[in-house]
């Protein structure tokens, strides 16, 4: 009945070190996990999917790569847009060149292709660090936003420059409904959450976090900078340019660079941020935030307007919209500067310690 | 009390120099520690205490000098292969991980002994989850031994100093070093945390037999607990031997005990 | 004999950190004008928080006082920023030094004087402080990151006395300090707190030397105020004895004999 | 494959037309005169007593020209207000973006001079409708009128054409046809790419300066153009050489620059500026005088505003053809108006009639192989406070054009599995 | 010969509108340790007010002169960014004391949210001029000596006049003065710069007054050139290697890098941007940063990372 860990007692090491150390919270990933997969194809409509939870999921995804290497590992990047672009122009690559390749083995080699791209432009976190860094990752951001517009290959030498891709299907399932494509994200998702949190609590995670918090003395205890940041990079660009491919192949479709934009590798780093640093569940905050604020705000402004009698103009709910997010953001940093997710632990925190606080 | 057994040399630090710009931290220092002793390193502030420590576990690169270490001699160190070599340290100024609880502090001092890949890491299968486990064991040995259960879990930021000092102490013992350096372990506590503190160097040194290099500037647990002290000054050497010879040192006096005590 | 004013007075604060974490439960402590009071307790028992709370410091720390006043000759300093703290003389030296990184030390000590005007008088002090810690003066070029760890200390008692205070909260003074430059920390405390009539409350850990030169003290745990009284009663307490000042019965234990034995606190039980 | 008449639904008494705008950022200079244009017509035509009866509905959505978003927006209203019409989405990027999501949503989409321009082959890309011109017409009339003036395309040889242009899939789309033309009359193309949105271009205006081309064609949009012109005044470079395309040719691109400007021309899908028309007329008069102006009124007219007019125009007459089939004065669907643009036919006694004389000229007749009704363009040149026509009417070359689009088209089948249309007339 | 001296004056002057937009990071980094991502939307917003009061004000008193109109449009303007410092410090930077760096910059991006919609909500978002009454016409000088003659704009000039004047202010406040020396001790340490007295939310209002200034003169300058719209916030980008490159501390580094970006990148996008299609502006001015970073990891000018145990 109560939400207690009392009486759970962990008689081995084993059991405490499980993701979810209070039963009552397995339970409910579990039940949430299936209500995902089961539940939501039942009651979400098709803008749901389309405008919303495709793109939410992916986002999350997206954000779990940047938080391993921001959160966990500390090193600030700008440039996560660049490797998703790399991720969904190199899948897209391999799926078109390749004759009868699967659509997953494509989208993984977008996170390899994506991986040896954060390897490479992960190396001047060797010696640059902090703010340094995060303005020299973007140069990976505005040189591969170049290299996908100017170098015809990529785009099998299109005249426009964009890629599209149609007719997904894998193992004989066809990728056409907005059903189908929800289902297939929310698999690679809940997947990836899972190996990633697996990484972020086992040894490679306390390299990074141990990095992060104070370098000098993580290489005292023999761990090597070196390896430990550019693991880093190498599991985040791949899970972000994993994300970038399913981003094209499944949300778009049809796409070009600025999709990958510096505004992406901002919206990312907000996702991360306002889900909380160093947190994966975090990231499915931080992007629910960030994905439907503004839409709510598009829609609800105009209707908060009608409610008193004012026609709020197109231009001024973007605005609107502009400013209320820009305040809302600053609220949730203000209010709690590690994010959504640290209410949520609050909340159970609390949830553990009721009705007797203290 | 059983007379502790002192073994041969196992660190020996010879004619180490060390610059910054136009400040000498070291000039031409030597001494040596042997295996299972206790040897403490005194100073006024600003001698060059924390430098020489710095020195032997690699994160400053002295211009004159080597260090022998069990046989190998080095002309300076490489912080991994120090930790490899089994040296551990603590640090002055808390250099623990903030942001991680305390077992991942431990745990983080097991890290040298991980075999386990980062695919076998991510899925948590099978040699890894057993590694984990093993390693989880020996860190939760260490926090029985230093009486921080209670705070597993928390963030170390959020700690108090003084047990911070001891999670310090902890992540170094996770490394089962062969030689521990200490730099001021007990600074920021009372008499009775300083016991306690007192109390584990002793035990990991008569337990395990682990070799200590202390920095301390408390004179009665330096005299009580060490077997020989180096006194530095400047970046001098202005003494060396058994606590009641350097006591004794007039240099010693003047530069650092002064008259009261 | 008139009791002298209180000028610091604590009335039953309460403090949490984050929303949650209950750290002083109704701490009241009063400082008189004039006075050296010594705040002793354990590792975490809430020294630093008190003294963050009558500084004004707590809300960087994302903490805040759910409970009771801070009170300064009677007016509610609560409200107050540190800086006008800072103005009105109630300078407080941060636990774990805190000076700027890449300030000279020279310069970490003339922003201690950022609240005093008049170049004389700061050059004056400037010149005070380089007497009681000549080790600064021939630092006084180098960055204050490059500096050890002792001469921080220093310089960040130091840069308090710039500001010319009167009454000064130390948060562990001695952390970290060659024995003699301890001596000499008290010896300048003693001298300001005679001379100047600075008043201060020291957090500290070496009880001994807190003792020593202390009026009155207060000893707390796990954020409780749990004795108090004048230093010389405390001194004798037996209790006091045994864990604050390491000593059974009448002489100081050897750090090497301790026992892993642990008699438990009388007031506790 | 014509869709069987649908019963009218009781509900749906409105023709809903969304209307995705960019009112906000970087191309909001360009981009608001046109969703102003588009709204403001829908009124006239619910003033006017609606498409035979059934009112017109406009809802925007603002997309501030990110395709993410223009995704988004179209998700969004495609099923408000008994179903999208047709979708207008003011982006080259987004019209790429919503290709294949129309077949399966089976709404179609207006893609006045821009999009890609193979999709002027109906017969491929059902769905998708860019009446009145694309950029290959474009490019192609820009090129020749360059080529009259300096006396013919033989003299363009061994000439120096420069291109600068959005670096985008809006901007590339114009190269195919240049190149195309640089190749059968033997002059050179310098492309000089601008990365959107376009405020940085002294680098580009040196080079311009160093290779001196004879002409500046530029395929720019929003604060880019006016950037573009100022760095052409900075490094000297005559204006009377400077062609934009239609996007390129407005007034917030020139009215702040005034005189220094002069002699900048512009190809225009038809129209231009049209202030004295009868259709701005009606506008002004049963819009904005009754108070349900959308737009600043000293706006109206301008040719940003107008080519929402007409973009607003070709969205309901299209329904009207499409009433004549499935039932006049009924709400038609997103399906049944794809076949009244596929088969507009819209005569100039139909375009005098409806207010666009001496703004629009006709027949604007589309068929499957047709999507795009006519490729008429003229050239207006600026005079310091406003445009002149400076040219004829001006038709491009449908045998190169046709050509180049139905190659393209074939590949993009081939890559995407999708066969040509076979009914008649395809 | 002549077109290489033309393109690196043109580096120049692109160089020095850089470095002042440059110069408002630098300020704020240097003052309060925050990586301020709202100095371009300063710029812009900055900009627009000095626009659009240029305008309004002779429309609204009924004068003509717009020398008059400028130089109240610009007192207005600078009246504005002094209440927005004010903001700032009152509802943002006042509850972040002592916050972590990204934390402080995404409040920053949050600013700049902020600002980009309220500014376009009251000034609009056409595009507008900024009438300085300079000449916009080349002026070609030294026609004797190269073919066509070098081509120079005499607004550029100005530009960097200007420029050179407020680096030598700035340079001597953060040195000389006492505010200079609290500003910095703000930056290591917010805790303890309260602890000593310094009053951060005075020092913020203050830094972030600076700042706007420089953004009011920045994009006073910029619009002058280029009008102004919204698209110029997309010009602080370009701010940013510079920074890097000069030092996140350093006055005189962020013009020197300025000028050096501005040179390199104009040269580049020239010399090889043809070669590989062009478009490298973009990404050049990054990679040469972080190419710099490599060897020197402060940049140029910036005061060497601290890490000490
Ligand atoms: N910023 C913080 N956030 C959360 N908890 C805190 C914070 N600072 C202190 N605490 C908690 O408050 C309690 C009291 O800490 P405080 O620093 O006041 O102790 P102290 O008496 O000064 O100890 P020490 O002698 O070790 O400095 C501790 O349990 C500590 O964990
Ligand atoms: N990285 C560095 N750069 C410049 N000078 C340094 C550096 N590290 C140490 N020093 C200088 O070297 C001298 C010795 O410093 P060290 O930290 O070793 O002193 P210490 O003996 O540990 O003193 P304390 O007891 O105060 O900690 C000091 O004067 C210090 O300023
Ligand atoms: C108005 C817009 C449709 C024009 C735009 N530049 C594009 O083609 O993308
Ligand atoms: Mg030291
Ligand atoms: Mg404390």
């Amino acid at each position: 009945m109560f939400y207690r860990e009392n009486g759970q007692f962990k008689t081995t090491y084993k059991s405490d070190q499980q993701i979810f150390g209070v039963k009552q919270d397995r339970i409910a990933i579990i039940a949430l996990i299936a209500f995902a997969f089961i539940g939501v194809p039942l009651l979400a409509d098709e803008y749901l999917f389309r405008a919303i939870l495709v793109p939410f999921l992916i986002l999350s995804l997206a954000a779990i790569g940047v938080n391993i290497l921001v959160g966990y590992c500390g090193q600030i990047s700008l440039g996560s847009g660049a490797f998703m672009a790399v991720g969904a122009y190199m899948a897209y690559n391999v799926f078109m060149r390749v004759e009868d390749m699967p659509l997953i083995v494509a989208l993984l080699s977008g996170g390899f292709f994506a991986m040896v791209a954060g390897i490479i432009f992960g190396i001047p976190s060797l010696r640059v660090k902090g703010l340094y860094l995060a303005v020299a990752t973007l140069a990976a951001q505005f040189f591969f936003d170049w290299l996908f517009v100017r170098v015809r290959w990529f785009t099998l030498d299109s005249p426009a420059g964009t890629a599209e891709v149609s007719n997904l299907s894998v193992l004989g399932w066809q990728l056409d409904s907005s059903v189908d494509k929800y289902l297939f994200v929310l698999g690679f998702v809940v997947v990836f959450a899972l190996l990633a949190k697996n990484l972020v609590r086992g040894p490679i995670g306390r390299e990074w976090m141990a990095i992060r918090d104070m370098d000098v003395a993580a290489s005292v205890i023999g761990i090597r900078p070196a390896y430990a940041k550019l693991t880093a990079f190498a599991v985040s660009s791949f899970i972000i340019g994993v994300a970038g491919a399913l981003w094209a192949f499944i949300h778009l479709g049809s796409w070009e660079p600025l999709t990958f934009d510096i505004n992406r590798s901002f919206q990312l780093l907000f996702i991360v941020i306002i889900g909380g640093l160093g947190s994966i569940m975090g990231c499915f905050f931080g992007a629910a935030f960030i994905v439907i604020s503004p839409i709510l705000l598009n829609q609800l402004l105009p209707w908060i307007g009608r409610l008193f009698g004012v026609e709020i103009s197109t231009s001024m709910v973007g605005h609107a919209e502009f400013m209320i997010l820009g305040a809302l953001i600053i609220w949730i940093l203000i209010k709690e500067p590690h994010g959504l997710a640290k209410y949520w632990s609050m909340a159970r925190h609390k949830l553990r310690l009721w009705p007797f606080p203290h | 009390m059983s007379k502790k057994k002192i073994g041969e040399v196992i660190l020996d630090v010879n004619n180490i120099s060390l610059r910054f710009g136009g400040v000498k931290a070291l000039s031409d220092i030597s001494f040596n520690v042997r295996e299972h002793e206790i040897r403490a390193i005194i100073g006024p502030n600003g001698a060059g205490k924390s430098s020489m420590l710095n020195c032997i576990n690699g994160v400053y690169k002295p211009q004159e000098g080597s260090i022998t270490f069990r046989g190998q001699t080095f002309k300076h160190m490489n912080s991994r292969q120090v930790a490899e070599l089994g040296v551990a340290r603590t640090f002055q100024n808390l250099a623990l991980f903030k942001g991680m609880s305390v077992i991942d502090n431990l745990m983080t001092g097991r890290n040298l002994r991980i075999k386990s890949n980062l695919l076998l890491q991510a899925l948590r299968w099978g040699p890894a989850e057993r590694e984990e486990t093993e390693h989880r064991e020996k860190v939760e040995h260490i926090i029985d031994f230093l009486e921080i259960q209670a705070h597993r879990k928390t963030p170390v930021g959020q700690l108090p100093y003084g047990l911070q000092k001891r999670v310090d102490l902890g992540r170094a013992l996770a490394m089962e070093p062969k030689v521990l350096l200490l730099d001021e372990p007990m600074a920021g506590m009372n008499v009775e945390e300083k016991q306690d503190m007192c109390r584990f160097v002793l035990d990991v040194n008569d337990e395990f037999g682990t070799t200590i290099v202390l920095i301390e500037h408390d004179m009665s647990v330096v005299m009580d607990i060490s077997d020989r002290v180096v006194v530095l000054d400047y970046g001098k050497k202005i003494g060396d031997g058994s606590p009641g010879e350097v006591r004794a040192n007039p240099d010693v006096i003047s530069a650092y005990l002064g008259t009261s005590h | 004999m008139s009791t002298p004013s209180i000028v610091i007075n604590v009335n039953g604060i309460e403090v949490i950190y984050n929303h949650v974490i209950l750290v002083l439960k109704g701490v009241s402590l009063q400082v008189a004008d004039g006075q050296i009071a010594a705040l002793l307790g354990g590792n975490g028992a809430g020294k630093t928080t008190t003294l963050r709370s009558i500084s004004n410091l707590l809300k960087a720390e994302r903490g805040e006082v759910t409970k009771g006043s801070v009170e300064m000759r009677g007016e509610r300093i609560d409200h107050l920023s540190t800086s006008d703290l800072v103005k009105r003389g109630v300078v407080q030296v941060m636990e774990g030094r805190h000076c700027f990184a890449h300030l000279t030390i020279e310069e970490n000590l003339l922003t201690g004087a950022y609240t005093r005007s008049g170049k004389a008088e700061i050059a004056a002090s400037l010149e005070k402080v380089y007497n009681y810690f000549p080790r600064l003066k021939t630092r006084r070029t180098s960055q204050a990151a490059y500096t050890s760890g002792g001469e921080q200390q220093m310089c960040a008692i130091g840069r308090a006395l710039m500001a010319n205070p009167s009454v000064l909260l130390l948060d562990e003074p001695s952390m970290g300090l060659a024995p003699q430059i301890v001596e000499e920390v008290f010896e300048i405390v003693k001298d300001l707190n005679q001379k100047e009539r600075v008043t201060f409350l020291i957090a500290e850990q070496n009880t001994n030397m807190a003792l020593r030169y202390a009026d009155y003290g207060y000893i707390m745990e796990s954020g409780r105020i749990v004795m108090d009284g004048k230093a010389d009663d405390l001194r004798n307490n037996e209790d006091v004895k045994e864990f604050y000042l390491g000593m059974g019965g009448d002489e100081r234990k050897s750090f090497k004999d301790i026992k892993s034995y642990k008699r438990r606190k009388r007031w506790l039980a | 494959q014509a869709p069987a008449a649908a019963p009218a639904s009781a509900s749906a008494t409105v023709q809903f037309f969304p209307s995705l705008t960019g009112r906000t950022g970087a191309v909001a200079p360009n981009a608001a005169p046109f969703a102003n244009g588009f709204a403001d017509y829908m009124k006239l035509v619910n003033a006017r007593g609606g498409i035979n009866g059934v009112q017109t509905l406009v809802e925007e959505c603002e997309t501030a020209y990110a395709t993410d978003r223009g995704v988004e927006c179209y998700e969004r209203l495609k099923g408000r207000h008994g179903g999208a019409t047709v979708f207008q989405p003011l982006s080259t990027g987004i019209t790429f973006a919503l290709m294949p999501r129309l077949a399966a949503d089976r709404i179609p989409m207006i893609t006045s001079g821009y999009g890609r321009s193979d999709t002027a082959d109906g017969a491929i890309f059902p769905w998708v409708f860019p009446l009145l011109g694309h950029y290959w017409i474009g490019g192609d009339v820009v090129l020749q009128h360059i080529a009259n003036q300096a006396g013919g395309w033989d003299r363009l040889r061994g000439q120096t054409i420069a291109v600068v242009y959005h670096d985008s899939p809006f901007g590339r789309e114009l190269l195919p046809i240049i190149n195309r033309r640089a190749e059968m009359h033997g002059f050179t193309v310098l492309a000089l790419p601008v990365p959107p949105p376009g405020v940085e271009q002294r680098a580009i205006w040196m080079q311009i300066r160093q290779q001196r081309p004879d002409y500046v064609i530029m395929q720019t949009w929003g604060v880019m153009t006016a950037t573009a012109i100022r760095q052409a005044i900075a490094t000297g470079f005559p204006r009377d050489r400077m062609f934009g395309t239609w996007w390129s040719g407005a007034e917030p691109d020139l009215r702040d620059i005034g005189a220094d400007a002069r002699g900048y021309s512009a190809v225009m899908m038809q129209h231009g500026q049209a202030r004295n028309s009868e259709v701005v007329r009606q506008i002004l008069a049963q819009v904005h005088d009754r108070g349900q102006g959308t737009g600043p009124r000293a706006e109206v007219g301008d040719v940003l505003y107008m080519r929402g007019v007409v973009g607003a125009m070709l969205a309901t007459e299209g329904v009207l053809r499409a009433q004549e089939r499935f039932g006049r004065g009924r709400h038609v669907t997103g399906e049944q108006a794809r076949w009244g643009y596929e088969n507009l036919n819209i005569t100039q006694a139909r375009l005098d009639a409806l207010g666009f004389a001496g703004v629009l000229r006709g027949p604007i007749a589309t068929s499957c192989r047709n999507h795009v009704g006519t490729a008429l363009m003229r050239i207006h040149t600026w005079n310091g406070s406003g445009f002149d026509w400076s040219s004829d009417w001006l038709q491009a070359d449908m045998n190169v054009i046709t050509r180049m689009v139905t190659a393209s088209a074939e590949s993009f089948a081939r890559d995407n599995n999708i066969t040509r249309r076979t009914e008649p007339g395809c | 010969m002549g077109f290489l001296i033309e393109t690196v004056i043109a580096g120049l002057m692109n160089g020095v509108l850089y470095a002042l937009v440059a110069l408002g990071f630098v300020l704020i980094f240097k003052a309060s340790g925050v990586f301020n991502f709202a100095q371009g939307a300063m710029v812009l917003f900055a900009a627009l007010a000095m626009a659009r009061f240029a305008e309004w004000l002779p429309e609204w008193l009924g004068f003509e002169s717009l020398l008059l109109a400028n130089i109240l449009a610009f007192a207005i303007a600078a009246f504005l960014m002094f209440v927005f410092a004010w903001a700032v410090e009152r509802f943002v930077l006042r509850h972040l004391v002592n916050q972590e760096g990204v934390t402080l910059l995404m409040a920053t991006l949050g600013i700049t949210f902020f600002i980009d919609g309220f500014g376009q909500t009251i000034f609009g978002s056409d595009i507008y001029a900024i009438n300085l009454g300079l000449p916009d016409e080349p002026i070609f000088i030294l026609e004797g000596l190269f073919a066509g003659g070098l081509l120079i704009n005499s607004d550029d000039l100005v530009t960097a006049l200007m420029a050179m004047a407020m680096v030598a202010l700035l340079t001597l406040f953060f040195q000389k003065t006492g505010t200079g020396r609290a500003l910095r001790a703000v930056a290591d340490d917010h805790q303890a710069a309260q602890s000593v007295g310094i009053p951060l939310g005075r020092m913020w209002v203050i830094v972030w007054f600076m700042a706007g200034l420089t953004a009011l003169v920045a994009g006073m300058i910029w619009g002058e050139k280029m009008g102004v719209q919204f698209a110029l916030t997309f010009v602080a980008l370009k701010a940013l290697p510079v920074i890097i490159l000069g030092g996140l501390t350093s006055v005189p580094g962020a013009i020197v890098a300025g000028l050096i970006i501005g040179v390199s990148e104009q040269l580049a996008e020239v010399y090889i941007g043809p070669l590989v299609g062009g478009g490298i502006q973009i990404w050049f001015a990054y990679v040469l940063a972080m190419v710099v970073l490599l060897f020197r990891p402060q940049g140029l000018f910036g005061e060497k990372i601290i890490d000490r145990v």
